[in-house]
């Protein structure tokens, strides 16, 4: 277990987090190269199963970041994404998926330093935890019952 | 429906005439009051230099008491204790916790539900509506409102008046015939308590009050705040000695004022306990 | 209930409506949809505690709709629907008369819609009591036992969306899950899929789930998805302080915000 | 079948020297539906380019993935590249391995294979791009501008100056604004009118503006190039063709005390008047609130006496319905009066005067031709006292922001006081001498070192009158915190500058946002001052924030600069990354089922409803269409619409999803 690396996958806005990640780049700010990022136009845009497609196709952890509140490219994006994400993460609690797989953060594109900071966090984090066995299980688990069915 | 009252310590005490003009005010309008049974001292000034926590437990115990007692109103006369008593309540209603563990302090249950009524807010809303039926000796004077500090301020708390230059004794004097003055210093500082350890500073602080309100050709001082009372009319021999002057402009509760103007006796109202003389013509 | 019968009468023989859609008694005694068009029928309707299904579901099914202009049997859920219903543009308050039952089975008189807010307005809007306990029950285990649970419930899912089909608010035409590029929800029934089509539903519904549990009644293998909904429905109010289908011009809460929003897990 | 070409890059060594570039291209070269996969030193340079031109020709590619430096700085040098290479350049998509990867781990293994699943998720990104084509939409070369203050005359002039209508709506009875209010301006001192009302004929009179005095915007509607407004022409209750402009109406009036809006109350006027003598249009109007007629039902004098029989007592209001292409909103400023300040008496004191009544009695037209005179006496003060920031930095007031303006022209009514009274003694109380702008701080120093007014640095806490004088009490906060009491005869506070009345009903149905002092909002608060979050929309002066002339005048250029950029051409192209909502044939025509909830979401009110009838025009459906013109592309109403009827071109569903799974898995 000690040399487990998570999957961690980003999804981020285009406007602040990429951006901020961007700028970790250019101040080559070095950081756990478990996460890979994806590019969305804005939190907004997230949807939510696209979190429970990255969990069930095999990663271990999660970071959604966008602008900080007030902050959005367009104007409220991240406002609506923050009302979807309570609803989710309380959602998420009830039901026992262990919602400490997942980091929201804000992140702006002058946050370069914080962002190397919330991945580090997040993987050492997800270090601690192991794999998201429970949830690969369950995916696992249901092929198998296909498999028993047909 | 049952009032309670509050009078903590001056009213039983330096401000007996306050006392008297209230409830001679309330028989006079066949009101009854409940004193707060078993109350205890509001902390005043000088709990909450001390300890937060004491300086509302105090106050709270008395809310509690009239709560148990089922006073719906309470009625605190004392501008300091009106505003320990309202403070409190708003400490306590902004923090649950701290509600809780003041409600622990005190061993009993408080839960914010009796109203905190100052005398002019009661005066607005049990006085006033009768008043022009019993009227009979207009107040023909022409009369400067002190408020003082505690009856207006914090405004935030209280949420009563105007904060500058208020408005409601004005309002309640012009009412019973009075003819009330611009004045500036309605809520300058009178000393307060250091009353008793700097009187110097008293005699200026209150000393200023009163020369505006000479200076503008006021009759009387009307005031609503035993404190203040005592500053600008207990006070007045050090006051002229401090200033070299001979201030004589008589110092009125508001309770008093409108008393005379029903026709009650200047006894009645208390007005022979003063140490600056009221002539009434 | 014999107000009932007349109210829906008079309401049929002036034509005022085209169709009552209520409840009657089915052959073993049990009550069922009823949609009656002709006045002679209306005695066949009934109102008594045997009458639990949120009628509302039929208000935008096509079927129901053509018969004409409709008056519904509502109890509070069905009246909460409505509004929803409207707010979401799915009705017109103009097409519709609401016959009003309150929960002792009187006829309320509910001349119009701002009749019905008031109404809703001064009605006990949390979850079903006996709903409220086993939420209680579930929110004290652990995380692990409650995954344990839901797993376990949502294994029998046999994804038959009887679920959807008795919600009223439901609506869409195409479902989520009928889409295939890309397969956002597996189709086979397993527990996986069968979790993922229940989140999906749930977060669908947050925020517009007015608590009728209608969902878990249409469940034929018992599983309790209702309370999903119904805990979100709790989080939106302890978040938002609103309850759903409380005004026909309620906008939903994941359509709008608050800038002053409050949460505690973005960092 | 799609033929994928992906281009390496080492970007010199920024990448090479941590990613393993030659064994991303040859892993990645592996994959299904690679066609073509290579690395180079320098992808953006000339030659790297021509790699990927030739490639695409040659390998037939269908879609391009550039794995270089993010897609925010070099995606358009790429996407160009491919267009010139033949293929449409929404075919290429970015792999950023160097912000996001080489600069940002260690060399090693890992660091290349995380390099190697960025490539990947692309590659399967790109196999779902579509071909997009910009999107045209047009424009009506007609501009609106909201307010007729010196923004809007400047704004105005500009455009009309370039070739395009102006179409300019002033709800007073005439354009001006707070300029042709002031006395002289600083730090020049030349006198407002004599500067600005040559500007306001030149409007009146210029052949490409249309002006509409007395009318306000009733609604607009529509989308940047082709707003659809409803102007309100208030009932002047006069023909203006008719009317000459005389004024024999204005001197007859019985009605004369009505305090003068223009005179800010300092004087009276009548109930049919123009509001000053330089009044453009110089036209009457009757101030139907107060007139006798209106009130009472006779009177009629004004009728009577005009000579040209002008008068139109039951003139209706018009709506005038225009086609505008871009709108310029300069709806200026109001300030805050004496009666805002407790402290100050509630403005209750005659003599307390705000800065706008100051350049009243200051202006050589106002109501005391410009001697300075206290109201309640007529007198000449002998000392005054300014007080700057009134209300403004002072956030237990609610008005947190500095109002801009106060510091220069509180230095200047210190100065103009002395010029006309000698002998008289001015001071000023102030926190900071804010004076940063082009001979604006040795205009201060002028009027300290010069001109000997005396500056305090410190607030005033309270202000009373006594025998007729008002006490001013503050304090010296370079002395020591030293109690300060002046003896003062006139005070002038120098209030905070507020939104204009009615600024939020304007927002709102501009649709246009604005923060809470109701100040419209910009785009950007420094890349895009000028524009507001509804494109097509620009804004001009003091209703963004309070703004000094120059300022302002530079705004309302820079605003009529983006709308004749928009007017230069018939058409406006965007980029197609927006959102759109399915078709389908009937039944369905869509699988939106008309909940609008997406409408809601929308920070750009870009959804639209649209009906399928049938062909006796019954609605059978009615579902949301996305407005390509104004929808940004932000994507929030995808993630929100239940029935996933709704994508977003470049970011689409398929899109999104293989690109979470190709990053997770490897094939």
């Amino acid at each position: 277990m000690s040399d487990f690396e998570p999957k961690v996958v980003a999804f981020v806005c285009n406007w602040c987090t990429y951006a901020g990640a961007d700028l970790t780049g250019t101040s080559r700010i070095k950081y756990a190269s478990n996460v890979k990022i994806i590019r969305f136009p804005c939190t907004g845009r997230i949807d939510f199963m696209l979190l429970l497609k990255a969990f069930a196709n095999g990663a271990d952890g999660i970071i959604v970041s966008g602008c900080h509140p007030n902050d959005c490219h367009y104007t409220s994006g991240n406002f609506h994404a923050k009302r979807r994400w309570i609803m989710f993460k309380e959602l998420m609690d009830f039901m026992g998926v262990d919602m400490n797989r997942i980091t929201f953060s804000w992140v702006s594109a002058a946050e370069g330093a914080k962002w190397a900071d919330v991945v580090n966090t997040t993987v050492t984090r997800l270090r601690e935890m192991g794999p998201y066995v429970s949830y690969r299980d369950l995916v696992n688990k249901s092929v198998e019952e296909e498999v028993k069915n047909e | 429906m049952k009032f309670g009252i509050y009078p903590g310590c001056s009213l039983t005490g330096s401000a007996r005439d306050y006392n008297e003009s209230v409830f001679a005010l309330a028989e006079a309008f066949g009101l009854e009051f409940t004193q707060v049974p078993d109350w205890n001292c509001c902390g005043a000034t000088a709990a909450h230099n001390l300890n937060k926590e004491l300086s509302l437990a105090l106050p709270a115990r008395i809310l509690a008491l009239a709560e148990k007692n089922g006073l719906e109103e309470i009625i605190v006369p004392c501008a300091a204790c009106y505003s320990r008593l309202v403070v409190t309540r708003h400490e306590l209603k902004k923090d649950p916790e701290l509600k809780n563990r003041i409600s622990e302090v005190i061993e009993m249950d408080y839960r914010g539900t009796s109203k905190i009524l100052n005398v002019i807010e009661w005066i607005d809303k049990y006085i006033t509506p009768k008043l022009d039926e019993k009227l009979v000796k207009p107040f023909n004077y022409k009369v400067a409102c002190y408020y003082g500090c505690l009856l207006v301020r914090p405004n935030k708390v209280l949420g009563y008046d105007r904060a500058e230059d208020p408005q409601t004794m004005d309002i309640v004097m012009r009412k019973i015939g009075a003819e009330t003055i611009d004045y500036p210093s309605k809520t300058e500082c009178c000393g307060a308590g250091l009353s008793i350890s700097r009187t110097d500073i008293v005699s200026k602080l209150s000393g200023k009050i009163i020369e505006d309100a000479e200076h503008r050709g006021a009759d009387a001082i009307i005031v609503a705040c035993p404190m203040c009372h005592s500053n600008l009319d207990m006070r007045r021999p050090d006051i002229n000695k401090y200033w070299k002057t001979d201030f004589k402009i008589p110092v009125l509760f508001v309770t008093q004022a409108i008393g005379l103007a029903i026709g009650l006796s200047p006894e009645k109202v208390g007005l022979k306990r003063h140490f600056v003389e009221v002539k009434i013509s | 209930m014999n107000n009932l019968i007349a109210r829906a009468k008079e309401l049929l023989e002036n034509k005022i409506v085209q169709v009552i859609v209520g409840y009657e008694a089915g052959p073993t005694g049990v009550a069922r949809p009823a949609f009656i068009t002709n006045p002679a029928k209306a005695d066949l309707l009934i109102y008594d505690e045997r009458c639990v299904q949120n009628l509302a579901v039929y208000l935008t099914k096509p079927e129901v709709r053509n018969l004409g202009k409709m008056a519904i049997v509502a109890t509070l859920p069905v009246m909460r629907s409505i509004m929803m219903l409207i707010s979401e543009q799915q009705i017109f308050a103009d097409n519709i008369i609401v016959l009003g039952v309150s929960s002792d089975g009187s006829l309320l008189d509910i001349a119009d819609i701002k009749v019905m807010q008031a109404y809703i307005e001064k009605s006990d809007l949390g979850n079903p009591v006996k709903d409220r306990a086993l939420l209680v029950e579930l929110n004290k285990l652990s995380k692990e036992e409650r995954f344990a649970y839901w797993q376990k419930e949502l294994s029998k899912c046999i994804k038959c969306y009887a679920c959807r089909q008795a919600c009223p608010l439901c609506y869409c035409t195409r479902c989520t899950v009928e889409v295939n590029q890309p397969q956002w929800i597996p189709v086979q029934s397993n527990t996986h899929g069968n979790m993922e089509w229940h989140i999906l539903r749930a977060m669908h519904l947050a925020g517009r789930c007015i608590s009728c549990g209608e969902c878990g009644r249409a469940c034929p293998v018992g599983i309790p998805c209702h309370l999903l909904t119904m805990q979100l429905a709790d989080e939106v109010h302890n978040y938002f302080k609103v309850y759903a289908g409380t005004s026909e011009k309620m906008s939903s809460v994941l359509s709008t915000f608050e800038p002053n929003d409050k949460e505690s897990f973005i960092i | 079948m799609a033929r994928i070409g992906v281009f390496v890059c080492h970007c010199g060594e920024n990448i090479s020297a941590t990613v393993d570039c030659g064994k991303v291209a040859e892993t990645i070269g592996k994959l299904k539906h690679v066609a073509y996969s290579t690395d180079y030193k320098y992808m953006c340079s000339d030659p790297g380019q021509t790699i990927i031109k030739d490639a695409i020709k040659e390998h037939n590619l269908t879609g391009v993935v550039v794995s270089a430096c993010s897609p925010r700085m070099h995606e358009p040098t790429f996407r160009k590249a491919c267009a010139e290479g033949g293929l449409n350049p929404f075919l290429c998509e970015m792999a950023n391995l160097r912000e996001h990867c080489s600069w940002v781990h260690e060399k090693n293994d890992l660091t290349t294979e995380k390099a190697i699943d960025i490539v990947r998720s692309q590659v399967e990104k790109v196999k779902l791009n579509s071909a997009l084509q910009p999107i045209k939409v047009p424009v009506t070369r007609t501009a609106l501008v909201i307010g007729g203050g010196i923004a809007g005359i400047q704004s105005a002039l500009d455009i009309a100056n370039c070739g395009h209508k102006v179409v300019m709506v002033e709800r007073s009875p005439s354009i001006g604004g707070h300029m042709s209010q002031l006395s002289e301006t600083f730090p020049t001192l030349d006198c407002s009118q004599c500067i600005l009302t040559p500007r306001m004929v030149e409007v009146a009179q210029h052949p490409n503006i249309t002006l509409y005095t007395y009318a306000e915007i009733e609604s607009v509607e529509g989308f940047i190039g082709n707003f659809k407004v409803k102007i309100r022409k208030k009932a002047k209750s006069l023909d203006e063709k008719i009317c000459t402009g005389c004024g024999l109406c204005t001197t007859k009036c019985p009605q004369k005390k009505i305090p003068n809006e223009f005179e800010q109350g300092m004087g009276m006027r009548p109930a049919i008047y123009i509001p000053f003598p330089q009044a453009v249009p110089n036209r009457p109007v009757i101030d139907r609130e107060h007139c006798t007629y209106y009130i009472k039902g006779k009177c009629k004098v004004c009728e009577i006496v005009c000579p040209t029989k002008a008068i139109r007592f039951d003139q209706p209001d018009e709506i005038l319905e225009l086609e505008i292409g871009a709108i310029v909103v300069s709806t200026g400023f109001d300030i805050k009066h004496a009666d805002f300040f407790p402290e100050y008496g509630y403005g209750k004191y005659k003599d307390i005067i705000d800065g706008l009544q100051f350049e009243r009695l200051a202006s050589a037209s106002g109501p005391t031709t410009g001697a300075i005179l206290r109201p309640s006496d007529g007198q000449v003060p002998k000392n005054i006292v300014f007080i700057a920031c009134a209300g403004s930095r002072d956030p237990a007031k609610g008005i947190a922001y500095c109002s801009k303006i106060c510091c220069m022209y509180t230095a200047k009514h210190a100065m103009l006081y002395k010029h006309k009274v000698h002998e008289g003694k001015a001071h000023v109380f102030y926190m900071d001498i804010r004076s940063g702008g082009k001979n604006y701080d040795e205009f201060v120093r002028r009027a300290i070192e010069e001109d000997h007014v005396n500056y305090i640095r410190g607030r005033v806490s309270t202000i009373y009158e006594r025998d007729g004088k008002l006490i001013v009490k503050g304090v010296d906060t370079l002395l020591g915190a030293q109690p300060v009491e002046i003896v003062a005869d006139m005070v002038v506070l120098a209030t905070a500058g507020i939104a204009s009345s009615g600024a939020e009903e304007l927002a709102q149905k501009l649709h246009v946002s604005y923060d809470s002092h109701k100040f419209f909002a910009e785009a950007h608060p420094k890349l895009k001052p000028v524009e507001t979050n509804t494109a097509g929309i620009f804004l001009a002066g003091a209703c963004q924030n309070p703004k000094d002339i120059p300022d302002t005048v530079s705004q309302a250029s820079g605003a009529a600069v983006k709308v004749a950029a928009l007017f230069s051409q018939s058409e406006l192209t965007r980029e197609p990354l927006v959102a759109a909502v399915n078709r389908s044939g009937p039944p369905m025509y869509s699988t939106c089922v008309g909940c609008f909830l997406c409408q809601s979401v929308c920070p750009y009110q870009a959804i639209e409803r649209e009906d399928f009838k049938t062909r006796d025009g019954k609605i059978i459906k009615t579902v949301a269409k996305i407005n390509e013109g104004l929808c940004q592309g932000c994507g929030t109403c995808v993630a929100l619409c239940r029935s996933k009827s709704i994508d977003l071109q470049g970011y689409s569903n398929n899109q999104v999803y293989a690109e979470v799974v190709a990053l997770l898995n490897e094939y």
